[in-house]
């Protein structure tokens, strides 16, 4: 019984948070909002290079042929650092449903590309009112794969009409999606859904972990700094209980979130309700650290130029993509209950 | 307990409903933040101002009607009703005007009510400034005085309309020497005058409403400081008094919200959820525990009762309540909460979002909800003082 | 346009307040615990002489005639001590509702017998899960008010099986009654329960409230007092803003009560809107106003002889009965949203 | 990560299971602070102790079995999930005992070890006083040395099992000249001694199974200090380690918890009520969640990292999460929940009420919720300390 990881699995995280003090600085983040398309070709390249992107593809694609536990801190990182690019849906959605169910004619069409960054892929969870499939980055992805209920379908996006969309987060934009499914787009079975609807929830409930960690941690910097009244803000007790309280969510989600990476590496029988409470739980979470953190920043926190924003909104966003707290709640309770 | 109006009361109401309805534009105007939008705002308080509709609570002497607080409160409660534009000189209204009429001379007055009531001079405020926040004594902009001059230097922040006002009224600090409280002066700086650079501040809701203020060497004749110098917190104080006009129609604007959230409700199919409907009916609980709490601190306030600290219970609730109803709102889109722009919705969700970074910025200015807590906690119940550090 | 009470209705509140602080201190309410019926006789006989009990009765039964804004604040002030006896279900529904939609023979039989406290009544709202009824002090009424859906039935106690029940709150006892309902114990007609339920809740709300600012009362009495650290505990800001909190609920739940009170009396068109709102708000209030000031005691607070836990038990059966907030919302989102 | 159990913890796990199986009463005993319920729960405790599971984590030398944390988590684990009956001798077990064995002389060892692992002796924790409470060390009971005896002045409070302990370790002021941390003995004194009188605290939950202690000129050998005069404060921070083990567990409990709760919503017919659903599914979550922090914690001490600060995390977390366990059957209950017995619930109303209430206590007991929040906020966070007043 050991839950933690491995030095290999450390040795990739501080790659990957290397990598990103880097490349994905908040000013990187923030010369995304006013890209073209708010998303780095170059960062991803630089990305799949390292085998990052790569990394849950199998070895005989390119990849590193690593599982969910692998990811599990590198995509906190991501959220941590803010980056664009939509590592959680092509390295842990769509590169190990596609490795596990896809036929080989569809793996070998897809996954090398995947390995090399060539080709950017996401999900369609997320349904607009008007039928329409709400997609991050779906704008430059070549691939979707679309979560419709019970059945997982694989569509080239060049064959989906593509609307791309204002969003709140520039730094993570959405498209709306048009998507013709069918049996020809069908890939693998309900259980192919299933693990597709886990992977996205524990992979965002990853994600978030890392930008509530970073909400906090700017906080606790602000808050250490900023004095009014003759101390320091942070000295007063009322913030320290916020903060206490938040800390709390936040670590809490994050042993939660590293079990579902592995009940789905190891096909366990609690795998839905993990990722689920990993999900509920993370979600809640950030909108504790969401809320905790622009309080206690006071004005200098609602303006554009501090960086607070860009996890604000990042946190609001995947808060309630990907199934919000409430509707794992319902899940859940279908599962104890019925 | 009686909750009926006068006759004379329902009479003005009847007016003041009929005006509105005839008056208030078709079309929202647009922003007040862009040149465009703040002309069409002019135009509108210029059409207040020919109805006799400006500052119903200045005294008749200065244009206003005298009005007493249930009076303000009817018109308050019709003009949110009609959903009428929102006022863009309320700093002047409500602060910088009766400052005038109770501390200005007769000199001051005649200067500038008249430019207030008419929209033709637009204020602002400079009480903020960055290093002080939340403690706003510990301001640090200066002014020090040579000849019939005061040389102010400083910087202050969160002014509003300011690219646009002609007139700041700030507090500034004349002598350093003197306790935190003390050595501060009030005075009307014209935004024109040389040395004063206005930045916007972009917000994260991306409105460019406010603005930073930086005054380098900027000379203000001395007969523009009202009172005595030195004397300007005790006149910055006075004004939390005249705040208490301001609020009394904005239970009717957090009732429209929870309409706009039932509204919103309906639009995604989730009125039948009954977690979404225990949760909107949560929020008209709350509006209308606060509609009740409006008409208790009214009455109080007509019979002369100061509110005194209990204000800040006031403050505290409304804050938190309208962030939790646009947070609701966001909860309801789901996923689509993440777009800015989406025409299907009732409540477009751009305006959504603006109206929730509004709301969560309310729970900052003004003294933040924690300042109020203090308050409440001190000098409500009486628990004992912090130590202090 | 004026919300507050007239002089005389605050006289009346001075006279109910000066009357508990001498016949029911927190030591009459622990003897009531200990006493065979845990309703005092003599106590009620006392209020009923003052003119309390029977404020809501006709002049002609020998009440004082007034109404429900008139009671308001003596249900608050019997919450604030503690009362035993019956006071909101007999004075605020039972003999209001009888003097509106009784037949004049019922009237005569019950109103005087009422007013001069010879007559005790209470209300049949809440159902135990087997089909009996949950009644205040049933155990020692004569006369019983059953709210059975969409009809009002007025039985007399001794047609009911009566079977005391041991309750946490050993101050306010229930009673399990059997109750045979048919049209020869209707009363009125459907506006009749309508009436009885607002009353129902309008006057719990009220006593809710006086419970609550008790707590509140023991509470910054204790937190002032009792010194940790080295200062007082009331001098930290987390019990500061803990007690600032609840301050702010329970002083925002009064004027709705009020209001409630006033709808009533007024036939107001909202009346079962501002009954349910304030049920639901002061239920809210009441169970902050519960967690704070025990945990804001400390271990002194779990010790039977201090007097606090008289008022938690209070607060939390007077909270889940006559309607918990969550019934209440149920009730409004019906009315706001079908 | 790799969740498995070695085939050795298998074993020792399914030995265990197997042993409980056989062992557990079928009936509840009765409580253990009747005279009666003490009797049963101590043959109990002689039980596990023949079988070789009265304190599995003591070394082999001392009797017991030297378990890893691994091992006695399974242990724990095991134990809870057979419902087994509560250990009465938990603070001798767990606290005295290993004080004695990392600062006791031999002679204590000696004297003190057998009758702790055998339940013959039972003892009770002196350390809260009522004027200290959440600040341990403004405790005030003293100790004077005359010749080889100490004699006892003073007051303890919430001494579990009080009326039956044969034993009670007791922080002591033995000097108070001394710093507040300093001066302070940590000592064993038999409760049959002259001076030593017991009066049970009634709860509010009308469990009397707490006692406050009085000593007057209570007379106790100096060779009953363990460790050194005046190092008491050094050793009562030690014990805090000691706890560790303790909370092993408990996430099963919580877990049982929530099963109970979802077996009160069917019976109560509530288990289709969207808003139960959602609560319930809450408490799930978070049952769950803490079942992983437990094994993320379990692995952390396993390899030699020390909880350190971040127990506070998880004290916390699990007073503040079994609260809303309980208080969520109460509300299941609705009108119900103000009867002290009703059959008719699966678990009786009754043992909600006291477990709701123990559930409230332990956000006071052991570091209150908010001193938890601190240490989080300045030992986790490092936010700066607060002035001291």
């Amino acid at each position: 019984m050991r839950f933690d990881f491995t030095d290999d699995q450390y040795a990739l995280r501080d790659g990957a948070r290397e990598f990103f003090e880097g490349e994905c600085t908040p000013e990187h983040v923030r010369a995304m909002w006013e890209h073209e398309t708010g998303v780095s070709e170059a960062r991803w390249k630089q990305l799949a290079d390292t085998g990052f992107v790569g990394l849950t593809i199998p070895e005989e694609y390119g990849g590193l042929g690593l599982g969910a536990v692998d990811l599990v801190l590198l995509l906190e990182e991501a959220g941590y650092a803010g980056l664009p690019e939509p590592l959680l849906e092509t390295a842990a959605v769509v590169a190990p449903v596609l490795a596990a169910h896809a036929s080989e004619a569809t793996k070998d069409e897809w996954l090398s590309r995947l390995a090399t960054g060539e080709a950017l892929a996401t999900v369609a969870y997320d349904r607009a009112g008007d039928g329409r499939w709400l997609a991050a980055q779906g704008h430059v992805v070549d691939l979707v794969l679309v979560l419709d209920g019970e059945a997982c379908h694989l569509v080239a996006a060049e064959e989906c009409t593509v609307e791309p969309q204002a969003t709140l987060d520039r730094g993570r934009r959405v498209a709306a999606l048009s998507i013709d499914t069918g049996d020809a787009t069908r890939l693998g079975d309900a259980e192919a859904a299933a693990e597709t609807r886990d992977r996205v929830a524990a992979g965002a409930a990853a994600v978030l972990n890392g930008v509530s960690r970073r909400l906090l941690d700017l906080t606790i910097a602000h808050v250490s700094e900023r004095e009014q009244f003759g101390r320091p803000v942070g000295s007063f007790q009322a913030v320290k209980h916020k903060l206490a309280e938040t800390k709390l969510l936040v670590e809490s989600a994050r042993p939660a979130t590293w079990y579902a990476a592995y009940a789905i590496d190891e096909g366990r029988i609690d795998r839905a309700r993990a990722a689920s409470v990993a999900k509920a739980y993370a979600s809640d979470a950030a909108a504790k650290a969401n809320h905790e953190s622009l309080q206690c920043h006071g004005g200098i926190g609602f303006t554009w130029e501090h960086d607070l924003h860009l996890w604000l909104k990042r946190a609001s966003a995947l808060q309630r993509a990907y199934g919000s707290a409430s509707n794992h709640r319902a899940r859940l309770a279908a599962a104890l209950l019925d | 307990m009686d909750l009926r109006l006068t006759d004379q009361q329902q009479a003005f109401r009847d007016e003041v409903r009929e005006w509105l309805a005839t008056n208030v534009p078709a079309e929202a105007l647009p922003p007040s933040s862009t040149a465009e939008g703040l002309e069409a705002h002019r135009a509108w308080e210029r059409r207040l101002y020919e109805a006799g509709y400006a500052a119903i609570h200045w005294p008749t002497a200065y244009g206003g009607r005298d009005a007493d607080l249930l009076t303000q409160a009817i018109f308050s409660e019709e003009y949110a009703r009609a959903g009428a534009p929102h006022r863009i000189n309320v700093l002047a209204l409500g602060l910088a005007g009766p400052v005038l009429i109770d501390y200005g001379t007769e000199d001051q007055k005649r200067r500038w009510l008249p430019g207030i009531l008419s929209c033709d001079e637009i204020w602002s405020q400079g009480f903020s400034e960055p290093d002080a926040g939340s403690d706003l004594a510990a301001l640090k902009t200066t002014a020090v005085r040579e000849g019939d001059e005061l040389v102010v230097n400083g910087q202050k922040i969160w002014t509003t309309l300011g690219r646009f006002a002609d007139w700041i009224f700030a507090l500034v600090r004349t002598n350093r020497d003197a306790p935190k409280h003390q050595g501060i002066t009030f005075v009307m700086i014209p935004m024109d005058s040389p040395g004063i650079e206005v930045r916007p501040i972009m917000q994260i809701n991306e409105d460019p409403g406010f603005s930073e203020v930086f005054f380098s060497d900027v000379r203000v004749p001395v007969d523009h400081v009202v009172g005595e110098i030195d004397d300007g917190w005790r006149i910055a104080m006075a004004t939390l008094g005249y705040e208490r006009g301001t609020g009394l129609g904005n239970h009717v604007r957090f009732s429209q919200n929870v309409d706009e959230l039932i509204a919103l409700a309906r639009a995604e199919g989730a009125d039948r959820d009954p977690l979404v409907r225990d949760r909107i009916a949560q929020r008209f609980v709350e509006t209308e525990v606060f509609r009740h709490h409006t008409y208790r601190g009214l009455t109080r306030m007509a019979s002369g009762e100061g509110l005194g600290p209990e204000a800040s219970l006031n403050k505290l609730y409304w804050s938190e309540m309208e962030t939790r109803i646009f947070e609701d709102g966001l909860d309801l889109m789901g996923a689509s909460a993440q777009l800015s722009d989406e025409a299907d919705t009732p409540s477009a969700v751009d305006e959504w979002h603006k109206r929730y970074w509004y709301a969560r910025a309310s729970r900052i200015y003004a003294g933040t909800s924690e300042i109020q807590k203090n308050i409440i906690a001190e000098r409500v119940l009486g628990l004992p003082k912090e130590p202090r550090g």
